[in-house]
């Protein structure tokens, strides 16, 4: 990989050079009630709006390449015949201004599911092939444990990666396009000394997290607790509203849709994000529904996370980016029931 | 030939709510000449008492499927007013803006979906889409256009959502004003010809000497809050708005009824007009003259006309107070403010006339006690009295039974009453 | 401006390097034709579809257990399991039950009504592994129609299998699909059981529970071959699953010669809307054809 | 009825329709007019052929009636009564007609002379309960909200004149508004009957930041118990939370159970 060094300054620079395209970064989307800001992913036109330096977004940044609504393809009736006209939904390139690792390891893991061997998507396709990724590194909130999920770094799916060593950005390039445009600002190669800085801003930043959760031998785990009582005590508290996924990086199930104009001579069919814990997810035909309990749609979300993504991929479907623990108005974090399940119900 | 009829119009329709009309006359005698408001009452007053008073806006909106902007709004004034808050200039702006935007969607809706067939000889808006597919169109589009308008600056057409006490829990967004500023200008086309197809309407010559009353504007058209005043000389404070309206029940009615120095009063577009002519804009006034309305007129039918004079001047009127918005930088779009116990009034021009609603809080700003008195009760004696006065009228003229059925309807559709809003 | 992204256009990149080969069919149907519809009972009907293109309907193959994804344009996409013989390629017939949404619009539409048709998705019933065995084949309700397909293929081919059962019950005699290849099937050495839950005054045949009739079955059979040279194939209701499997289990049946067919709600069949998901296997793509062993170790299976 | 036009080879009949009128703003028909844009398509589906608000003529002769408001009245409960055997299909139009809608708030008080009082003084006014049509005559279809969604409405009839079974979503309205990417009201100190409030709305209230009032009733799996525990921890007070539950009607027995406990503990 190739590395440069640009002074903090420059940051504008970059922005300015970029922002002949689309730009989508954090920006604050209002304050709570004791202040403190909220922020989100959107299109930002001016870098003062830029909010480098938000802890967590609320939502991630999916809608733009997994939309929670997708028209999957049109039809135009005639004469009681059809045709179908299928659109990927992507007509430009977007710039990720600021996108923190875990968003880009998301990324890469749905690469994996959408993008593999067995039937690609070509919705998620053509928009993730239309995406520069300028990566972020973080300050770790209360509630981000991806050091736990292995992704509090990131090795690729990014063009370049940003850390803030002082009055200085230290710069991961990993394509030519980065290359190229970090060639029309002022940079420097790193010296030894760099090298240095960023290796201790890293290994500081690790011992920043407050969060952490336990994923040794978390599989097997799992299947030996699946009828634990842990899981009804979380069930309870669920409201099966799909929150959790919506906000999730990494959740990309859905539910389809068709629909007629008023004046039948087109049809849609839409998707839409769906959740394992809304109550109808997994209903079939003659209304038999494998998953009645909100305790057992909960813990299927834990299953599908960690334990069967793991078998399939190796690695967890959880970035441990905190959004879903932040976003559950009923407080269910991933760390916390992952441990109430380690331990068993006591 | 003697004039002879037996009219018996239950649930008049293209009306808002129910109302029936009863005209009897025999032998050029008129027997029975009757309005009758047989609406279904909802006891609003009772619903409120003991709720928090934020419910207030929110559920008074839902007197009426029309005018939910200007319910909304008058509660929102009554709190504010009971707790001595005064809104920012801002939120008074986009309110404002938020009320044209319903009493131009409201006076389009009446104009031409409830009004216009009458004058063209059909059932409803229906047939005119084959015949009158340019009129249609053009209501459409200034009805569409109102009603995006009230999405962007109350959150929703009907039942706003955005509208709270204190301000706004959101604001527009300039981009979409500066569109919307556009299509205002744009819209003043359509509504010149709207003008002009008024202007070929024939438009009964029936009067009757009135006492119209509103609000008196000291700038904008119609108004939110300000002075009471009636064509006969009346004057008032907002918070003495009982001695405006004394409202009382008669029992071929399930609204109340109102009455002034006469024996019933008028309110609305026409009396708005009436008691601040000056107040219009040049184009607007202009307008108005052209369809041969200027103060004091006491042709209810003229309501129709006024109502599209108003639509002219709320449109000049916005397209001005989105420059003011663009031009300043966006201030908190809602202020913080104190319970009081007490009692606050707020008196608002709503499509259909003055709108009053009176709140009483506890220290704790539970709704003690609620008055809400609708622009269409204080009409109901003047629509009843009408009636009156055109059954001889039409006797006089020498009117057919077929004739006087549909003048009686159009008189009452030109109060353009919102009677499930008078029966709340 | 040379600092703007190029665009990469996916829908046109099919077939430069590095582009997924097929990407952009994932939302392709083949359109085809309703060539042919009846009832085969109040709720069932059988639907014979032909692929309209003679080069794509040519090229479609599958294999017996495989399943389709229909679509009504406009009123809904669902899965449905080819009930025909594989050598027929594009030209299918699904019996389809009306239930919901898009099926009961399929019940109204007539002859000659261009669908949409996806797949062939998932897997399927490993026929040709069973040759030289006995195959035995257990069906419950609506759970006869994924098995037509194995069956047919099997009597294509009767020469190569042993001993052939088809153990099949319902609820009521009214309820019995393909009653018209029953004949056929016998006529092919197959030994044919039909049972159901309810006679009616026609019915003559056996009347109770198909674990009656496979438990006379297995006791008739030599208790080696079973063993040995048996395959199960298993479709039907998830109760009736457990039922059966366990007595084919306590038979010595190995569990990795017991195949079953599972049901799952889908709306995409390509492994992507998780919808079917057990524990965390998606049916379509590991499934829905599982071995027993599999069923095992899926929690929430069956 | 004659047949004007197929769809995927199937006739599909353009239904005649009446919109009606009881107890209520009349909101939710406006909605029906407020579809400027789609006006005229929606005309094209469907047949009106009673229409008070709209139209002169009426006919009784229609396959489905739209029913917006409640029930207040005797008058009320015998025009219903008509409507039903007029019409093949009956369709619940909005809250009032739902539930009770604001309508229904009276009845909490649990006095109808004393609500009549308050309004009326000693002028004698008819009145009973406020109860949802379905109280009296078997509805075939509810289209929920306060107002109604036109977008829904639309999509609703569509699949009603196609003759297709009509679903509502079974998931609250926390699932559209996180789709929509709004901040969570109860982040801004809010309450919210989002997380139990049936979904298609698609979030109307929260993404305009005002928290929802639960017009469309629970949601299947509503979870209550939860919802209170949550407000508690977010210090909104008991009554804020039953001032929304009640509003509208949805909530039933639930609301009144709570606004026992709330009444008990002051
Ligand atoms: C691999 C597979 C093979 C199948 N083969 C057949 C077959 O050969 N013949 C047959 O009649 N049926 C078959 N089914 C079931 C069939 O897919 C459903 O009956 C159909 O999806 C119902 O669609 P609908 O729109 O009419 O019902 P809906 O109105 O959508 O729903 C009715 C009920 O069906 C459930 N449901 C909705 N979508 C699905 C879905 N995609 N899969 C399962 N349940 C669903 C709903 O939860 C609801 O309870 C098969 C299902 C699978 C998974
Ligand atoms: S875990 Fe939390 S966010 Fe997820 S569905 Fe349950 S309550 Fe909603
Ligand atoms: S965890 Fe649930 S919502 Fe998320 S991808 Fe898996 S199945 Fe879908
Ligand atoms: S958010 Fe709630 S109150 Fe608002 S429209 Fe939707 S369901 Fe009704």
């Amino acid at each position: 990989m190739i590395f440069k060094v640009f002074q903090a300054g420059e940051m504008e620079t970059l922005f300015g050079l970029l922002s002949v395209n689309r730009i989508v970064g954090p920006v604050e989307k209002g304050r709570d009630v004791d202040g403190k800001p909220l922020y989100d992913f959107d299109v930002v036109y001016d870098f003062k709006d830029l909010k480098l330096d938000y802890g967590q977004t609320i939502h991630s940044a999916k809608n733009y390449f997994l939309p929670y609504r997708e028209n999957l393809c049109t039809f135009t009736f005639d004469n009681g015949d059809w045709q179908k006209e299928v659109d990927f939904g992507a007509d430009r390139a977007h710039v990720f201004f600021g996108l923190h690792s875990c968003d880009i390891n998301a990324l890469n893991k749905l690469d994996k599911v959408l993008m593999g061997n067995i039937y690609p998507n070509p919705f998620y396709g053509a928009k993730r092939s239309n995406m520069f990724i300028v990566g972020y590194s973080c300050t770790p909130t209360p509630s981000c444990f991806c050091h736990s999920m292995g992704t509090d770094s990131v090795l690729h799916g990014f063009d370049l990666f940003l850390t803030r060593m002082g009055d200085e950005y230290f710069a991961e390039v990993q394509s030519a396009r980065a290359y190229h445009i970090l060639e029309r600002m002022e940079t420097r190669e790193p010296t030894h000394e760099d090298h240095l800085h960023f290796r201790k801003t890293t290994s500081k930043k690790r011992s920043l997290f407050t969060c952490e959760v336990d994923t040794s031998d978390l599989t097997k785990i799992l299947d030996m607790e699946f009828e634990s009582e842990v899981w009804e005590k979380w069930g309870d508290k669920c409201l099966s509203c799909g929150t959790c996924a919506n906000v999730c990086p990494t959740c990309y199930c859905y539910g389809v849709e068709e629909e007629v104009n008023m004046d039948f001579s087109h049809a849609r069919k839409v998707k839409q994000l769906y959740s394992c814990n809304l109550v109808d997810f997994a209903e079939v035909a003659g209304g038999h529904n494998f998953r009645p309990e909100s305790s057992t749609r909960l813990k299927y979300r834990y299953y599908h996370k960690h334990r069967g993504f793991v078998e399939a991929y190796e690695e967890s479907l959880c970035v441990g980016c905190g959004r879903c623990g932040n976003a559950c108005l009923a407080d269910i974090t991933v760390p916390e029931v992952i441990a109430s399940v380690r331990e068993g119900e006591k | 030939m003697k004039v002879n009829c037996n009219i018996d119009i239950k649930h008049l329709t293209r009306v808002e709510g129910h109302g029936s009309i009863q005209i009897r006359i025999e032998d050029g005698k008129v027997r029975k000449a009757n309005w009758e408001v047989v609406e279904t009452p909802r006891f609003f007053e009772a619903m409120l008492v003991g709720k928090h008073y934020e419910n207030a806006p929110y559920i008074c909106g839902r007197i009426c499927g029309i005018c939910s902007i200007g319910h909304t709004l008058a509660s929102i004034r009554a709190i504010e007013n009971g707790f001595e808050f005064t809104p920012s200039e801002q939120t008074g702006k986009l309110r404002i803006l938020l009320k044209h935007m319903e009493t131009l969607q409201s006076h389009i809706l009446h104009l031409y979906f409830l009004a216009a067939p009458d004058f063209l000889g059909v059932g409803s808006v229906l047939p005119l889409v084959d015949t009158h597919p340019e009129v249609v169109q053009a209501a459409l589009r200034l009805k569409l256009l109102a009603n995006d308008m009230c999405d962007e600056v109350g959150g929703r057409r009907l039942h706003p959502t955005r509208t709270v006490v204190g301000g706004f829990t959101m604001l527009p967004d300039k981009y979409q004003l500066k569109n919307f500023q556009q299509r205002l200008k744009d819209s003043l086309a359509d509504l010149t010809a709207s003008a002009d197809l008024f202007a070929t309407f024939v438009i009964p010559v029936f009067q009757r000497e009135t006492e119209f009353v509103s609000l008196k504007g000291e700038g904008d058209y119609p108004f939110i809050g300000g002075r009471l005043v009636s064509t006969d000389g009346v004057i008032k404070e907002e918070h003495e708005y009982r001695a405006m309206s004394n409202e009382y029940m008669a029992d071929w009615s399930t609204s109340k009824l109102s009455r002034l120095s006469r024996k019933s009063l008028a309110v609305g577009a026409l009396a708005r007009l009436n008691n601040n002519f000056n107040g219009l804009g040049p184009p607007a006034r202009e307008i108005s003259e052209k369809l041969g309305l200027t103060p004091v007129n006491h042709n209810p039918f003229m309501n129709n006309v006024a109502q599209l004079v108003e639509c002219v001047q709320v449109v000049m009127q916005s397209i001005e107070i989105i420059d003011t918005l663009l031009d300043t930088p966006w201030q908190e779009p809602k202020q913080r403010l104190e319970v009081k116990e007490g009692i606050g009034v707020g008196a608002v021009e709503v499509p259909r006339g003055i709108l009053y609603h009176c709140l009483e809080f506890d220290k704790e700003g539970r709704i003690k006690k609620a008055d809400c008195v609708i622009p269409t009760s204080q009409n109901h004696a003047n629509i009843h009295h009408d009636i009156e006065d055109l059954a001889e009228w039409c006797v006089e003229q020498g009117k057919n039974d077929k004739e006087i059925e549909l003048i009686a309807e159009m008189l009452v559709r030109a109060y353009d009453p919102c009677i499930s809003c008078s029966v709340h | 401006m040379e600092n703007k992204l190029q665009f990469v256009d996916l829908a046109t990149s099919h077939g430069k390097k590095n582009s997924h080969p097929g990407i952009e069919h994932f939302e392709y149907s083949y359109k085809a034709e309703i060539t042919n519809l009846y009832p085969l009972t109040k709720t069932e009907k059988l639907y014979q579809i032909q692929i309209v293109d003679p080069r794509e309907r040519k090229d479609f193959t599958f294999q017996p257990g495989q399943f389709v994804m229909l679509e009504l344009p406009g009123i809904g996409e669902a899965p449905f399991s080819i009930s025909s013989s594989p050598i027929r390629h594009g030209d299918l017939e699904l019996c389809i039950r009306r239930v919901g949404k898009m099926t009961n619009f399929l019940d109204r539409v007539k002859r000659g009504t261009k669908v949409g048709i996806s797949g062939p998705f998932g897997t399927h019933f490993p026929v040709e592994e069973m040759v030289d065995n006995d195959i035995l084949l257990i069906a419950g309700g609506l759970g006869i129609v994924p098995l037509r397909s194995p069956i047919m293929s099997v009597l294509e081919n009767r020469s190569r299998y042993g001993r052939v059962d088809i153990i099949y019950g319902a609820r009521e005699p009214l309820e019995l699909l393909f009653t018209y290849q029953y004949g056929m099937w016998k006529q092919f050495d197959i030994n044919l059981d039909i049972i159901v839950d309810k006679a009616d005054d026609k019915w003559t045949g056996p009347v109770g529970l198909i674990t009656e009739i496979l438990q006379k079955r297995i006791d008739n059979g030599t208790p080696n071959d079973f063993r040995k040279k048996t395959n199960a194939i298993v479709c039907g209701p998830p109760v009736m699953f457990k039922f059966v499997c366990e007595m084919l289990i306590k038979a010595g049946l190995p569990m990795e010669k017991m195949f079953v067919s599972l049901e799952r709600r889908m709306h995409c069949g390509r492994g992507k809307c998780c919808r079917c998901n057990i524990g965390s296997t998606y049916t379509c793509i590991e499934g829905p054809v599982f071995d027993y062993w599999s069923v095992l170790n899926l929690k929430e299976a069956i | 009825m004659k047949t004007e036009r197929t769809f995927l080879g199937v006739p599909i009949v353009k239904p005649k329709v009446g919109f009606f009128d009881l107890s209520s703003c009349e909101g939710c028909q406006l909605q029906m007019l407020n579809n400027e844009a789609s006006l005229l398509d929606f005309l094209s589906l469907v047949e009106i052929v009673n229409f008070r608000e709209g139209m002169k003529e009426k006919s009784d002769d229609y396959d489905i009636a739209f029913v917006e408001g409640s029930v207040t009245r005797a008058d009320e409960e015998e025009r219903l009564k008509i409507i039903r055997r007029n019409a093949g299909v009956v369709v619940a139009l909005g809250s009032c007609a739902c539930f009770g809608g604001v309508n229904q708030l009276k009845n909490r008080f649990n006095d109808l002379e004393w609500v009549k009082r308050q309004v009326y003084g000693d002028f004698p006014i008819e009145t009973q309960e406020a109860k949802p049509i379905s109280a009296f005559v078997k509805v075939d279809l509810e289209i929920y909200g306060c107002p109604i969604k036109k977008e829904e409405v639309e999509k609703i009839v569509t699949k009603l004149v196609l003759g297709q079974e009509i679903t509502h979503p079974n998931y609250p309205v926390c699932m559209e508004c996180k789709a929509n990417e709004n901040v969570c009201l109860f982040d801004l100190g809010e309450p919210c009957l989002g997380p139990v409030t049936r979904a298609g709305c698609d979030s109307w209230c929260p993404s305009n930041r005002m928290g929802c009032w639960g017009c469309r009733g629970p949601a299947p799996a509503a979870n209550l118990k939860q919802l209170e525990k949550i407000a508690e921890q977010k210090n909104i007070s008991k009554e804020r939370l039953l001032d929304r539950l009640e509003c509208f009607g949805g909530f039933g027995e639930a609301a009144r159970e709570m606004r026992t406990k709330v009444e008990g503990g002051r």
